[in-house]
């Protein structure tokens, strides 16, 4: 396999604008001067392919591992200190370089070609974006070449607010201050009841005329109305055991909450 | 527009950050003659002329700026409406019934404190103003109702607002009232629905 | 001039600080239509086509700038833009030209490491922002350019970017395994298309 078979051609597209300010003539000086301007090997390798003054699609990858292999070795030379990844490169050109020699039979999985191939499209890919950053900063660029203008008196929204009430809001809004703010009067209402001692009275009064047991709403008026009725239901049962206490009745209830029943004590 | 020498001035001041003088841009222009520049001027403020920026001499000192009659477009007042709160309707409902009231009145009617917020709502809402000061001790800030108020509320006058009386007979004072009745009714309805409901077994005395 | 629309339009964004949206400046400009803004724009970019200062649209959003052509005039009183380093000027491309894009995706086409910083100075110049994340394993932070980028570069929008068209025709915005692929792929390729899953681990450079 020579050195010319591996001139990967990838068909017949556009030439890229390699006229960059590194497209001088090889000079191994210069060379050693930039060692700090690349940024990794891969930016080495690129320069070293745009110094090939040829396409890049077209570039001769065998004569670039030469390249930069020379380079790492003059450096080290040198003694200038330079960084891993150079040196990985390094010895990954060089594996390549002897893969891309060695009769195609004997290569394995991935073929030095493909690896050859895909150094090409990753350094076409950094040369475009490179290529691209360079036409982008040479644009018209705002507060460079053109500019806004100087003293723009700017623009301001005020907000003000527009209040929305009503007359019947505004009415009602007193009305229910004025009904929550009046003075609170409780009326409380004349409700018809029966006091103890008039049940004390009608309880014993009754117990007088027979000795039978009676349910004790025997003792209640029988024409009540029913909050009349209430009252004296109350009044009645605390008469009844007040008279219980004094003796002079007695009480017997069958079950809880049941009737309750009284008569007149006969002891 | 053909004229080199008015783009660049044109452009010049567009850029600057203050007024330039016939001298500042002649100079700035590199070889321009005053004359020359002056004619730019006149040209290019001729041009303006209609537009919605002009170009103006002040003080000898040129510079762009937008058209007067369009200054309102550099301040645009946005409206949004918004309900009054209740707080503040209750304020100035208590305003317009007692005006001139104090802020401890306004207070002393309502049974709440009321915030300095809620006068100044109304004061920004141009329906209430100061009316002066009472003059008892402590001097305290008065309050009236605006002729902007009347207006808003379709008043001729605040005689029109309804007493007391009339509110009660428009029902305007039920909802309260209402609340107050059913409140006394409570003790009686529950006795009531206690028998109803047929409880007896509940009652020891049944 | 007459249309008035037109006369408020060039008095907003003359005045604007910030470029202007269509709909910012029909929401400034009250009732205006969308439509007819969009029409009073296009009459006064072709007004200002020649003239010392221009109409332009970037990102959706227009202001005045003065003419590219008069640069000399005018950037002697300026202070240069910020330079920017190699570094930043080729991360800035390829998140422009690839966006949105991570990190490791920059460092894949740059062979080398990006320090954060270079990141942050563009995204402290406004020109970069971060876009999200990436929705696989890891979950990498994305990047994308912003409406200032388009605007300090003067460009409408990205597919103003010089040359982006010619580089995605010749497929060099594709990641290397893609293009790597689409070629193995060609017939006298073909047999060795097999390949590509071992290729990683080969590359000093992944």
């Amino acid at each position: 396999m020579t050195a010319e078979a591996l001139v990967l051609d990838l068909g017949d597209q556009p030439a890229g604008d390699w006229n960059g300010p590194a497209a001088a003539p090889i000079d191994d000086d210069a060379l050693y001067l930039e060692l700090d301007s690349w940024e990794g090997p891969l930016d080495l390798l690129l320069d070293l392919a745009r110094r090939q003054k040829v396409d890049l699609k077209a570039i001769s990858i065998l004569s670039l591992v030469d390249q930069y292999i020379a380079y790492i070795e003059r450096a080290e030379a040198l003694r200038l200190e330079l960084a891993a990844d150079y040196l990985v490169m390094a010895a990954w050109l060089a594996y390549l370089k002897s893969a891309l020699l060695l009769p195609r039979d004997e290569q394995e999985d991935p073929s030095p070609e493909d690896l050859a191939l895909r150094l090409q499209l990753r350094l076409a890919r950094l040369a475009a974006m490179r290529e691209a950053a360079a036409r982008l900063m040479g644009r018209d660029r705002l507060g460079r070449d053109v500019f806004a203008r100087g003293a723009p008196e700017g623009l301001r929204t005020d907000r003000k607010t527009l209040w929305q009430c009503d007359w019947y809001a505004l009415v009602q809004a007193y009305g229910q201050v004025n009904a929550r703010t009046a003075p609170v009067v409780h009326m409380v209402r004349d409700r018809p009841v029966m006091t103890l001692d008039s049940a004390l009275d009608r309880v014993s009064a009754m117990l007088g005329v027979t000795l039978d047991w009676m349910e004790i709403r025997q003792f209640l008026p029988p024409h009540a109305e029913p909050r009349l009725r209430r009252s004296a239901l109350a009044s009645s049962f605390v008469a009844a055991l007040e008279l219980a206490r004094l003796g002079k009745a007695e009480l017997a209830q069958d079950e809880p909450f049941g009737p309750l029943r009284l008569r007149r004590a006969t002891a | 527009m053909t004229d080199e020498l008015d783009r660049a001035v044109e452009a010049t001041l567009f850029a600057a950050e203050e007024p330039m003088s016939i001298a500042a841009l002649a100079a700035h222009l590199g070889e321009a003659a005053a004359g020359d520049v002056r004619e730019a001027l006149r040209r290019l403020a001729e041009h303006y002329g209609d537009r919605g920026i002009r170009l103006v001499e002040r003080a000898d000192r040129w510079h762009f700026q937008t058209a007067p009659d369009l200054a309102h477009i550099l301040r645009r007042e946005r409206e949004a409406v918004r309900r009054l709160s209740r707080a503040a309707t209750e304020v100035l409902a208590i305003v317009a019934y007692h005006e001139p009231v104090s802020r401890a009145e306004i207070e002393a009617i309502r049974g709440v404190q009321t915030s300095g917020g809620t006068l100044d709502v109304l004061m920004e809402a141009g329906w209430v103003r100061v009316a002066g000061r009472r003059e008892v001790p402590g001097r305290p800030v008065i309050y009236a109702t605006t002729p902007e108020f009347l207006q808003h509320f379709g008043l001729e006058s605040r005689k029109d607002l309804p007493g007391i009386d009339e509110l009660k007979a428009a029902g305007l004072l039920d909802p309260v009232d209402d609340a107050f009745e059913a409140l006394s009714m409570l003790p009686d309805r529950a006795d009531e629905s206690d028998v109803e409901a047929g409880n007896e077994a509940a009652d020891p005395l049944d």
